[in-house]
């Protein structure tokens, strides 16, 4: 237990210090997962607002599905990922496995559903009057539909944040396809995992808290531009 | 002379309850229809076909070629004023502004169609006011504003004066009863039955989703001369509001 | 509760030698399987009462500083130095493990290593020390992941790693690194198993950890290691 | 790459055979995770309601510290809750360490927020004649938040099955609260990492497949559960 | 007499452009109060704070200490019907068997309630329709009805004939001005100038967030013999809806 408290003081020392490794590892963190939530808010956004308007058959299926997706293990993500870019895989040619490349695009397949699945949430408690004011006012169906993004910003920036959380602070992913590799894979997620295998729970954990600053940060600046 | 809108054969069902079904029914330019009816007799569902937002189970509703080919050509061209308005989040200009952009219209002329028009409906000087912070009456203006800004061919307002104070209807009614000589047509239902023979408006009567009348027959027009499209806005603005 | 190291768990060693202890003393051995720190430091947290490791100074540090007793040596097994096909570093056959390790970085070939500080990765810094090289620069990862997960890197990167017999027999199948170093005298690696100490820790059930001390070291247990193979070949050794 | 097939066929086979171990990591993980979502909405829900509904200063920033703990990694959860589990802990003497317990706790404060914020995103866009609605019909206070949750229902359940989509598919907590440990709390997560950590790439996916399975089958039931 | 309602130094502000500040203002038990002004006077915020669902910046509403205590029990006796009124999910019947639940009233006597109560504003066999797919006129009726099968002491309601048809409005006028007889106090707003003689109301005129008479002086009653509450539905009922 005694490290709980020991590890506050450590985290302490590692954001005064300026830790070059932990600069680095927050750094590829950050650059990761901004990157990963951007591809996942362009694929998802539309997504959910597509599955949210539209009436077709087989419609409650797909969006059990992509509830389903949710659920999705990271160490799943991972390996299957791992199959395609390993250099036996359809894209090993490309080199990407143990890049940051490759967990961009294991956490982007990590947040679309979650992005998507809350834009459909949102879509779905939406005011229904919202789609046809924008189309007799003359709007075509794509520009109503991101009229109703604008209308549920809320619902969406929330997507977002969600999204951003889930792929900041795992684990699996940025393992498996990044490789934790010091100095250019390292997250604070797995330095923390690194760190927590080793025994060094409290230095574990103090990565754990700067990690939390880091997101509080990002949340804090979404909440400005949200509040704009 | 043509009509700008010709209903044929439509046929549109609404949940199990309810069924909209209209033989024939032709709208020409340049005159005032004024819909009236019971409660649920299917006004709102009608207006709705005619803006384009409903698409019927059978039959047609065909829009005078002349306003362009495709669907968001025509929508362009025919807006609704809903019975309960869904007001954009933002201002009471980003609301006017909406439309405006659409079709391309931006920075001062924008700014000029909206003073004027927010000034014709009565809401001179609330332009940065919040939409969702509006009274009830004052949403109906904003609706109505934000159709008007955009000066449609054919107008289609339901129940566009049930929340409108006793003072400003007079000017109201002035105002929606000149638009036609602006070159708009203008469809409202209403529950004041006094009101179509103010406007000088055409009695459409609809019950239980039918058509009293057999309006293919009743076409007299009221005499207007068209007038140049783009100046329809600064001879309209009325004083009494 | 034991605690051990995740090879140990992984090679399938266990699951053949516990049973037999499980049923004559009518109790289930609890095996909580992660990386040699942890192991120790579920020790010294008293959440087991059983630790198996191949750390010897880490060991004797948790025997000394009172957080465990009755250190016993119950097997060991061996690292092997593991290549590319190509091997570009030309170190195949050599038979000082050092002396590769030197090639190795004298060539710049790559090199991931475990860099989590391991049983395999505190092996590894030694033998660095022994060839008097300071490992840094691009060609040399530090993974910081378990040992089959840094030989899949090895193999997905071309490069060179030392590794434990017994994972490098269970991961052969996925890689094509080959061994190009073993036997060296430096490369064994003893297992050891400590109790946590009672008077630290007073719930520890002293008395059964002490018959399943008794029980690895024991006749029967020795057999069942030496007998123990993976993939035909033997990983585990007795004294 | 081949595992990617080959692990299709095996997850088939695991299923139809009935394999007695995952049978029990099937239903570990199940049991758990039903657990701790449970718990979770019981805090979640009204957290969520509260913070959409109250108007009280520092409340945006208390949203923002709710949105941060979406980024909570699992490791973090895992040694905090270890600390205070473990023998030497506050708690320590109730032995709840590496017990089913103990996951359903780690679970449990990985899901609240993501329950709370999903709530508190679908009050922010929801109606907002509802509460007076409600309270002018005589309901008080509790009695027009429980209208309000009945009126968006669809983002609570979206935001159950988010949580629960969260915890059946993490592995930090189940690892190291549970230990893993055979026949007791090896979940289907954990299972799935210690094959993929032997190596035994088409077995772990083929676990993985038969999680998402599950977790279909469970969203199959939360959608049926709706449609009432 | 004693008044129900007592509005005393009240001031209130929304936004940064509308207070609403009324010195003095007392509502007395079976009166019809006819709520009249320009859209934005301030007519929906006045009837919101006499449902005690704003609560003022300065000032106090009291309520008669007859109808109870603590707020809930209050406006479990004071029910306002909105301008723009909010259906709740689920049926026509759901939402009228809200509020009845709330006072623990089930089984066959909500049955009865709400069966007769949707007789009387005309919408009899609508008990299963959804209440999201509504007529704007039936929403507006189903939102009166929900408030009368409740039975309140006092009804606020926000221009609740903007939307019904007018082959109905006589009747809704008709039962509506009987409500006192019933011992039901109504205080409503509207813009029909002629409606409050009909009613047989007293006109409250409102100008910008202030009353344009002084309605303290202004107390003269109409007469009615108080009956027992409980049967009020029956007699209500209005044959012509
Ligand atoms: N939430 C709010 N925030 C800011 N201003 C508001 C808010 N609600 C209402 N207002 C303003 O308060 C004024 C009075 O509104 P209110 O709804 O009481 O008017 P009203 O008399 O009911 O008008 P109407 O006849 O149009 O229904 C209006 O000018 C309106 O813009
Ligand atoms: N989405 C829907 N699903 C099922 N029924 C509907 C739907 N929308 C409207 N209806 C029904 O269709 C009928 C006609 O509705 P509509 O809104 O056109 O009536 P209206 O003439 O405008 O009435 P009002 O005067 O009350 O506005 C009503 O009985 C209504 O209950
Ligand atoms: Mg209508
Ligand atoms: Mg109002």
């Amino acid at each position: 237990m005694g490290y709980l408290s020991e590890s506050f003081l450590h985290a302490l020392e590692l954001v005064f210090a300026f830790d070059r490794e932990v600069q680095s590892a927050v750094w590829t963190s950050l650059y990761t997962s901004s990157g990963a939530i951007i591809l996942s808010a362009v694929i998802g956004i539309p997504a959910g607002v597509l599955l949210g308007l539209s009436r077709f058959r087989g419609r409650r299926l797909l969006v059990t599905l992509l509830n389903t997706l949710m659920a999705l293990p990271t160490v799943v993500v991972g390996l299957v990922l791992f199959g395609i870019f390993s250099r036996q895989g359809p894209l090993g040619s490309l080199g990407l496995l143990f890049t940051p490349l490759a967990m961009v695009a294991g956490q982007m397949v990590l947040a679309t559903p979650i992005v998507a699945n809350y834009v459909l949430a949102a879509v779905k408690g939406a005011d229904e009057r919202i789609i046809d004011t924008a189309m007799t006012l003359g709007a075509t169906r794509f520009q109503a539909g991101v009229q109703l993004v604008k209308e549920i910003r809320f619902g969406v920036m929330a997507a977002v944040i969600a999204g951003f959380g889930r792929v900041i602070g795992e684990v699996g992913v940025a393992m498996m396809l990044g490789g934790n590799i010091r100095g250019s894979t390292r997250t604070m997620t797995t330095a923390i995992a690194l760190e927590t295998s080793k025994g060094e729970f409290a230095f574990g954990l103090a990565l754990g808290i700067v990690l939390l600053s880091v997101a509080l940060f990002v949340n804090l600046f979404l909440n400005l531009l949200q509040q704009r | 002379m043509e009509p700008i809108i010709r209903v044929k054969k439509l046929s549109l069902h609404r949940g199990e309850n309810f069924s909209l079904s209209i033989e024939d029914l032709n709208l020409y330019p340049q005159q005032i229809y004024a819909l009236t009816g019971a409660n649920g007799a299917g006004k709102s569902t009608l207006l709705k076909t005619l803006a384009l937002l409903i698409t019927p189970d059978q039959g047609t509703v065909s829009i005078a070629a002349a306003m362009g080919g495709d669907l968001v050509q025509l929508r362009q061209q025919v807006t609704l004023v809903e019975q309960s308005p869904y007001l954009l989040n933002g201002s009471v200009s980003d609301n006017l502004a909406f439309g405006l952009k659409l079709r391309g219209i931006r920075g001062k002329e924008q700014q000029q169609r909206i003073t004027s028009t927010l000034e014709m409906v009565g809401l001179a000087g609330l332009e940065q006011r919040k939409a969702k912070h509006l009274s009830g009456g004052e949403v109906q203006r904003v609706a109505l504003a934000r159709a008007l800004v955009l000066q449609p061919q054919v107008l289609l307002l339901d129940e566009p004066t049930a929340n409108i104070d006793s003072k400003s209807l007079q000017a109201f009614e002035a105002l929606l009863s000149r638009l036609p000589d602006y070159g708009v047509t203008v469809v409202l239902s209403t529950h004041d039955l006094t009101q179509p023979a103010r406007l000088g408006a055409q009695l459409i009567r609809i019950e239980n989703g039918r058509l009293l009348d057999n309006l293919q027959r009743l076409t007299k027009h009221r005499n207007c001369k068209p007038t140049e499209k783009k100046q329809w806005l600064k001879p309209l603005r009325v004083q009494g509001l | 509760r034991l605690a051990t190291t995740t090879s140990t768990e992984n090679s399938g060693l266990l699951a053949e030698l516990l049973p037999p202890f499980e049923q004559a003393n009518n109790c289930q051995v609890d095996v909580i399987a992660v990386g040699t720190g942890k192991a120790i430091k579920l020790g010294e947290t008293g959440d087991v009462d059983v630790v198996m490791v191949h750390a010897r100074s880490k060991e004797d540090k948790f025997v000394a500083q009172g957080y465990g007793v009755d250190r016993r040596d119950v097997m060991y097994n061996d690292f092997v130095l593991l290549g590319p096909a190509g091997d570009p570093a030309g170190i195949n056959g050599l038979s000082d493990v050092a002396a590769a390790m030197g090639k190795i970085a004298a060539t710049e070939a790559t090199f991931v290593s475990r860099g989590d500080d391991s049983g395999t990765h505190s092996r590894e810094k030694q033998l660095w020390k022994a060839a008097g090289v300071t490992p840094d620069g691009d060609w040399y990862l530090e993974a910081g992941r378990g040992m089959g997960e840094v030989i899949v890197m090895a193999g997905e990167r071309r490069g060179y790693t030392l590794s434990d017999r017994g994972t490098y027999l269970a991961f052969k199948s996925k890689t094509d690194l080959q061994i190009v170093g073993e036997g060296d005298q430096r490369l064994f690696n003893p297992y050891g198993v400590i109790i946590v100490n009672p008077q630290k820790h007073p719930h520890v059930k002293v008395a059964l950890a002490k018959k399943f001390l008794d029980y690895l070291t024991s006749k029967q247990a020795q057999t069942l290691i030496t007998g123990y193979r993976r993939g035909g070949e033997q990983l585990f050794y007795v004294k």
